[in-house]
């Protein structure tokens, strides 16, 4: 018989780079799994649901679809939709459903009733740390004289999507509260930008220490440096998310060097983690380009799911798998994998799933926050003075 | 006998419907043809075929010799067939100016531009005092002047004219028949559809009726024909 | 009193003057011809009047006791004024049957289902088309059928006043004299008709006024024979020859 | 010969339409007894919802000729309506659906006011500015919409002991169904009345129509009233069914499927566009395997359908009707 | 002065990006009487064949011109295969939407099947960043900036001045007129879609360079170009263009002053406002044909 692990991926539409990585991951753990034997004599299958364009119908369309595949035991996803909602859906159904999207829609489901919700269960740990570790990170490298503050002022840019927004509200009260001053606020259209000139004016207007932008598409984040590289100011500029991304690099080419981001859930490359590495490795051999945040991720997942299932020992039985992914407590590409009961998000913090930071230089990303993970420290930008 | 344009069992139409059957005709051999009959019987279909822009089901049609049936009207315009279409509503967008020159668009016509559109304005001078109005906004009147300058400027060697009066005033309509007649004096043969059966008879000598989509009826020149004799005949059918 | 006033109408197109100061009045009962050469205003004058798509420029027009050169083209419709077009124009889409029950139910409001659909009937008969053709799609009649329809379109509104524009260009010579049997039906129906045409046979065998414009202005107006003996309409509009019809 | 003064020549009957519409929707409605599962009865309750706003679009755009691209926003409105109605003044479910086909309709008749004077294409772009000008709207009032957040978790339907979660899609199936049905039932009785007659003839010759006493304003705002209702109950359901809201409803894709359907079915039939509905939805869902082939191969079938049939599936119809009818006399 | 400059620039850049586009809509709206919904997918598979192209370490000179050629064709296939079949059937106008909007999702997904997902970027047209009068642009832009005048003048020329471009206008008014004065309909159909999709691939080229490149990059710029056609007027050319510049304006002016949170609403409140006071578009011609 074969075990069917459900995926719902973006395949067509503006998404579709991510729903590829997933799928990649995905599949690369599961014939992996297959080699090894399979378990107790059954092999392991991937089924697709293609979301589309992540709206609330297709997405309702390919959750129904595996959902009504009774070989179907356990699903997964990179994110499927914008909003979490299939969440419900898998509850009512009682399936294992374990997602990598954005944290805070899921705990706002989840965290009202955790004992309703056992089908399901976070990779993201809760972006808290998003909001907040910015400023600490800017102000640890200023209090270690590897950056000059000259009035504590900062610029921050979002995107009008529920990631960008929620981590730049964050980002603004942290530092308001810490007494820096917002020298530029101002948010976009959630889709393609082609001209960041006029807020790179306003930024340029009034210079201040550090510029950050939350939009996380790739093309947007890759233009705005691009951008303001035409002309910089004598700031250090942090890129949410975009530049974790494999082609960013390729995008902006040299432009990418001395750019700063942070990655909640993202790999951890360190020697105190050497699977990230050993996967990201794997990942690279088999489909001969980098997998980004999600492929490793999804390629995890599914090894979660394979640790409940041989501590269950039948895929059937629904529940009790459940209750054995809520109980994962093993180190992952991530970090130390273990979710918090009353969230059922992944736990976060140094000893567990970390903040990192890191810093682009000739398109190697060094890891170099936190201490206990780093493999660099940080460097000047090269635009800066 | 032969003449300049030879139709043999012409059979043409519409999706399902034959609209023309069999319909054999000789036009040039005795001057002028003029063609009239009924409303909706294939007189239109006829002259649509001749220029190509109806497909010929079966049957010739030989021009000067070549058989044109089924070439395509861009080939038959270079050939110096020329037609001005019924009820045409021309290039709406264009002004009268960019209408004619695009009269002018064969490499045949193309090198008598000038005397064409001379000759064009000459009989509708009205052409040149609104050379620049679009033609969207012209008076009925007005839109078939400028269908028939179009078709002169097109250099004819025969001259199709599908009910050229259509909307026009009397005293045009006099002005353009002697126009016509001097063209044609000139060498240009005509086939001219008209209901209007005084300047049909003005214009042509050699008359066909078609209906239901053949020849029901051919006068030649030397038999005279009457006004009353022609509307037996349409009556008669 | 006269059942249509024009009086000073007005309209220019950029510096073309289209119809200037052009002043008549139409009496109830009777039909009333309109001529003038190509593009001398007798299409605007129709426009201007029914206010479709446009109204003068100044002037004023009163039907039926009501001034309407300010009142939107449906609402002048409402008043009993139905006009036809140069080119055949019909709804292609609706049958012929529907062309006419909805330009009765709505060009004569207030009246019951059953009133509308004895009216349309009424109105088919009274142009002559036959129950055969009801069910066919505008678009696939002939063009005389088209002109007919049009006809019954307005017929069915049951208007006091109708203005035709040039209904009998392109007929055969048959169909203009079954025109004018139609037309004199529709005029002893008690509608008043205004009448454009170059068709002189057509024009003459129907009017009792006839009009002349050149260039937007009145030429002469007055009794058809008179008017067609004046040279300046000879000049204008007739030609030499045709003078003599 | 005294004129039956009922019948219109031409256009089937009455009572053979009615008759046809019933079988139909008596077949539609045993189904769920063969098909069993909660999938398929899912994908035939989007068909239903997608039949119900593409049929209403196929009244503004294909009888009414008007380029209404804010159509899909109409449907959007629904779906807001309803989950804010029910989340946040805790209306009553069923009551909410009926308003939000209100509130639907009055959004209708504000954007009619713009496009009054507009003419063809023209109107593309104001019904698509309404369009973002209201999603705009949705997203700066996050804390009553949740901005790009969308709704999660709002009010289902209900009927009185019934649990309609566990039933696999049973009652809701129903449901959708009845609305499809009401609304083919409404907007084929308006298309054959002479209120639709009047939206055709405006379609067809603007100023021939008004000449003939039809007002191009009062029309206009019938058209896309009338278009509208059945359009936001059909968001309301879809925001009732699926439990939530997001402002991708808005966006391009869905717009893009919805016309597809409109035009594939065959413009000014009603029918067309449901039937069209049924088809693309279903092929989608056949062809879900296929991955970024599934897009391909639809694209090609549609294309392959319009150049030979340009007027859609209903093309189809009436050929293969009118070659059935031409073997039965010949 | 700084922000002065930003909103020329701005200005200039984004309203020859969006007059590029436009112009092959209205172009091929003049000629057939038809929207070509992918028009946004043939920028998109122009910008691809210029990275295959260059990819094969091609010169950007040669890859130039030869992208152009090669969509040209493409185009023309596409008119010949999707639109000139149905040219004098009823209802053209929407069945061609639907079946370039087929067209579109074909391409779209075929070229997500061949050069996958990810993001590109093409080489930019000039390298590196100057500064003029103390702001800062890069070269790609300033050449986008020159470029594009020098395209659209001699298109309009091309258009307005030739008895090609006459042929090219009139084609679609009245296709038997067409015919019976010698016209070639089918290859002025095919020439007017070859040319736009020739202006939409350089288009795509400027900005494969300078954003990046995705099979769903056409979509939004098809949009803009829409409504840049609407705005502008539909009966000739150059209304689109002056209004592709003059919306690329009015967007840099927005987003510096109310943000580009709020320039697409604010954009759209105003084209609105527009058309309810000039319905046939800011540049159209005021011309109601009589009955
Ligand atoms: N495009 C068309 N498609 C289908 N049928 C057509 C088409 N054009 C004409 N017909 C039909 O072909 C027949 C002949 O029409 P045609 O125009 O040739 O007649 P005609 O003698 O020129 O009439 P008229 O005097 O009215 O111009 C008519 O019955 C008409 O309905
Ligand atoms: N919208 C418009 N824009 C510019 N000029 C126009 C417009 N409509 C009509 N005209 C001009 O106004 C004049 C009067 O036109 P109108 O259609 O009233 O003439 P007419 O007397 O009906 O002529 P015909 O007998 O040829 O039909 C014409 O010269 C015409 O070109
Ligand atoms: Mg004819
Ligand atoms: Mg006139």
């Amino acid at each position: 018989a074969t075990i069917k692990i459900g995926l719902l991926a973006p395949l067509t539409g503006p998404a579709s780079a991510d729903g590829q990585e997933y799928q990649r991951g995905a599949q690369m753990a599961v014939d992996e799994l297959n080699a090894a034997g399979g378990f107790n004599g059954d092999t392991f299958e991937l089924v697709v649901g293609d979301v589309k364009d992540q709206s609330a119908g297709n997405v309702t369309s390919a959750v129904e679809r595996l959902l009504g595949d009774p070989d179907v035991h356990f699903m997964l996803t990179g994110y499927a939709s914008l909003t979490n909602f299939e969440i419900d859906t898998m509850a009512e159904a009682e399936m294992p459903y374990v997602l990598a999207a954005t944290s805070a829609q899921t705990r706002d489901i989840i965290a009202p009733d955790p004992d309703k919700y056992n089908c399901c269960w976070s990779w993201t740990p809760s972006f808290d740390a998003y909001n907040t570790d910015v400023t600490y990170f800017v102000e640890k490298l200023a209090a270690d004289g590897k950056l000059k503050l000259s009035d504590k002022k900062v610029a921050i840019i979002s995107s009008d999507n529920a990631y960008s927004k929620t981590i730049s509200e964050g980002m603004k009260k942290t530092f308001s509260e810490k007494g820096w001053t917002l020298t530029v606020d101002e948010m976009v259209p959630f889709g393609e930008v082609t001209d960041w000139r006029p807020i790179l004016a306003k930024v340029r207007e009034n210079p201040p220490d550090v510029v950050i932008n939350t939009d996380y598409l790739s093309g947007n984040s890759a233009s705005f440096l691009n951008q303001f590289l035409e002309q910089p100011t004598n700031s250090l500029v942090f890129l949410q998310y975009a530049p974790s991304v494999p082609e960013f690099v390729e995008l902006t080419k040299s432009n990418s060097n001395g750019v700063v981001y942070n990655l909640l859930g993202g790999p951890l490359f360190s020697p105190k983690n050497p699977r990230a590495d050993e996967v990201a490795k794997k990942f690279k051999d088999k489909y001969g380009v980098e997998s980004g945040t999600y492929g490793l991720a999804l390629y995890e997942i599914v090894n979660v799911y394979h640790d409940a299932l041989k501590k269950v020992g039948d895929a059937s039985d629904h529940e009790a798998i459940m209750k054995a992914i809520g109980e994962t407590d093993k180190q992952v590409v991530a970090g130390r994998l273990k979710f918090d009961p009353t969230t059922h998000l992944a736990m976060q913090g140094d000893d567990y799933i970390p903040i990192t930071f890191f810093q682009i230089w000739d398109g190697q990303r060094t890891l170099i926050s936190p201490a206990a993970y780093a493999s660099g420290e940080y460097k000047q930008q090269p635009w800066m003075k | 006998m032969s003449g300049l344009l030879e139709i043999t069992n012409l059979t043409a139409g519409y999706g399902r419907i034959d609209v023309l059957h069999d319909l054999t005709m000789t036009i040039g051999a005795h001057g002028n043809v003029g063609l009239f009959g009924p409303n909706g019987h294939g007189k239109t279909t006829l002259l649509r075929a001749i220029s190509g822009l109806v497909k010929a089901r079966s049957g010739s049609i030989r021009f000067g010799g070549a058989d044109i049936a089924n070439q395509t009207p861009r080939s038959i315009v270079g050939l110096g067939l020329v037609h001005s279409s019924q009820g045409n509503r021309l290039f709406p967008d264009l002004t009268i100016g960019e209408c004619l020159a695009l009269g002018a668009y064969t490499p045949r016509a193309r090198a008598q531009e000038e005397a064409n559109r001379e000759r064009a304005l000459k009989i509708f001078p009205k052409l040149g005092e609104r050379w620049n109005q679009k033609v969207r906004t012209l008076s009925g009147g007005e839109r078939q002047m400028v269908s028939i300058g179009t078709a002169l400027m097109s250099n004819p060697a025969m001259l199709i004219l599908d009910e050229p009066t259509l909307g026009l005033a009397p005293k045009v309509k006099e002005e353009l028949c002697r126009a016509v007649l001097d063209i044609s004096a000139g060498g240009i043969p005509l086939v001219v559809v008209e209901q209007d059966v005084e300047f049909l008879l003005e214009l042509s000598q050699h008359l066909y009726l078609v209906n239901h989509g053949q020849v029901a009826a051919e006068i030649k020149p030397g038999q005279t024909m009457g006004h009353a004799d022609i509307m037996a005949l349409y009556f008669g059918q | 009193m006269p059942l249509l006033e024009v009086e000073s109408v007005s309209k220019a197109f950029g510096s073309l003057k289209a119809l200037d100061k052009v002043s008549f009045k139409v009496e109830p009962g009777e039909i009333f011809g309109i001529a003038g050469p190509n593009g001398s205003g007798k299409s605007t004058l129709f426009n201007v009047i029914t206010g479709i798509p446009f109204g003068p420029d100044s002037g004023r027009i009163v039907f039926d006791g009501v001034e309407i050169q300010r009142k939107a083209g449906h609402k002048i419709a409402w008043l009993g004024l139905a006009r036809t077009f140069q080119r055949e124009t019909s709804f292609d889409k609706l049958t012929v049957f529907e062309n006419v029950l909805v330009s009765g139910a709505y060009g004569k409001p207030n009246r019951s289902p059953e009133e509308e659909r004895a009216g349309a009937l009424e109105a088919l008969d009274i142009v002559g088309l036959p129950r055969s053709r009801h069910g066919r799609l505008a678009e696939e009649l002939s063009v005389f059928d088209r002109k007919c329809l049009m006809l019954a379109t307005a017929v069915a509104m049951q208007p006091k006043m109708l203005l035709l524009d040039e209904p009998a260009s392109g007929l055969t010579r048959p169909e203009i004299e079954t025109s004018i049997g139609l037309i004199r039906r529709i005029a002893d129906l008690g509608v008043t008709i205004v009448l454009i045409e170059h068709v002189l046979t057509f024009l003459m065998s129907l009017s009792q006024h006839l009009l002349v414009l050149n260039q937007g202005e009145v030429l002469t107006i007055g009794n058809p024979k008179d008017v067609i003996a004046d040279a300046r309409v000879i000049e204008a509009y007739l030609g030499t020859r045709k003078a003599a019809v | 010969m005294k004129a039956d003064l009922r019948a219109t020549p031409g256009r089937v009957s009455w009572k053979n339409e009615a008759a046809l519409v019933v079988t139909a929707f008596a077949v539609l409605a045993l189904t769920p007894f063969i098909v069993t599962d909660s999938y398929s009865r899912h994908i035939l309750i989007m068909a239903f919802i997608y039949a119900v706003v593409a049929s209403n679009w196929d009244l503004s755009l294909g009888y009414g000729g008007v380029f209404n691209f804010g159509h899909l926003a109409l449907f959007g409105i629904g779906v807001y309506a309803y989950g804010l109605m029910t989340k946040l003044a805790g209306i009553d479910p069923w009551l909410a659906m009926a308003l939000s086909g209100a509130v639907s309709t009055i959004a209708a008749i504000v954007v009619t006011i713009p496009i009054l004077r507009l003419k063809g294409i023209y109107i593309i772009l104001v019904t698509f500015g309404f369009a973002q000008l209201v999603m705009q709207l949705i997203l700066s009032q996050s804390d009553y919409t949740g901005g790009t957040q969308g709704m999660v978790r709002i009010q289902t339907l209900y009927l009185a002991g019934h649990n309609m979660i566990r039933d696999g899609k049973f009652a809701y199936f129903y449901i959708a169904l009845a609305i499809l049905f009401a609304s083919t039932v409404f907007l084929r009785l308006l298309v054959r009345s002479k209120t639709g007659a009047s939206i055709v003839a405006l379609r067809d010759n603007e100023e021939y129509a008004v000449s003939r006493g039809i007002s191009l304003v009062r029309q206009r705002v019938i058209t896309l009233a009338a278009s509208a209702f059945f359009t936001g109950v059909a968001g309301a359901f879809y925001a009732a069914y699926q439990r939530n809201a997001s402002v991708d409803v808005f966006g391009m894709s869905l717009a893009t499927i919805i016309l597809s359907m409109v035009l594939l079915g065959g413009t000014s039939t009603i029918y067309g566009a449901i039937g069209a509905s049924f088809v693309l939805t279903i092929f989608a869902e056949v062809m879900a395997d296929f991955g970024a082939w599934r897009p391909i191969i639809t694209a090609l079938l549609i294309i392959v359908v319009m150049l030979v049939y340009p007027s859609g599936l209903a093309g189809i119809w009436a050929s293969a009707r009118a070659s059935w009818l031409r073997r039965r006399e010949g | 002065m700084d922000a002065a400059l930003q909103i020329l620039f701005g200005g200039l850049f984004q309203g020859s990006l969006f007059a590029m586009m436009a112009v092959g809509l209205a172009l091929i709206w003049t000629t057939i009487g038809v929207f070509n919904f992918s028009h946004g997918v043939m920028m998109m598979l122009g910008a691809y064949v210029a990275w295959q192209l260059s990819a094969w370490s091609i010169p950007l000179f040669i890859v130039l011109p030869a992208t152009m050629l090669i969509m040209a064709g493409v185009g023309w296939l596409l008119q010949a295969s999707v639109v000139r079949p149905l040219i004098g059937r009823p209802n053209i106008v929407l069945v061609v939407v639907i079946t370039t909007l087929a067209a579109a999702s074909l391409v779209e997904n075929g070229v997500l099947e061949i050069w996958g997902p990810r993001s590109k970027q093409l080489p930019t047209l000039i390298e590196g960043n100057t500064q003029i009068l103390g702001v800062g642009v890069s070269m790609h832009q300033i050449a986008i900036i020159l470029i594009t005048p020098v395209i659209l003048g001699a298109l309009w020329l091309f258009l307005n001045r030739t008895r090609l471009g006459l042929a090219l206008r009139a084609v679609a008014q009245n296709e038997d007129a067409s015919l019976l004065v010698g016209l070639n309909v089918t290859a002025l159909y095919g020439l007017a879609f070859a040319i736009a999709a020739a202006l939409a691939a350089l288009a795509g080229i400027f900005m494969g360079g300078y954003r990046f490149m995705s099979p769903v990059m056409g979509a939004d710029p098809l949009l803009k170009a829409l409504i840049v056609v609407v705005f502008g007027g539909l009966s000739s050319i150059s209304g689109p263009i002056f209004a592709a510049y003059l919306i690329g304006f009015f967007e840099a002016i927005c987003s510096y002053y109310f943000g580009l949170y709020w320039t697409p609403a604010l954009l759209f409140a105003v084209l609105i406002l527009m058309l309810m006071i000039k319905p046939e578009g800011l540049f159209g011609a005021k011309t109601r044909g009589l009955a």
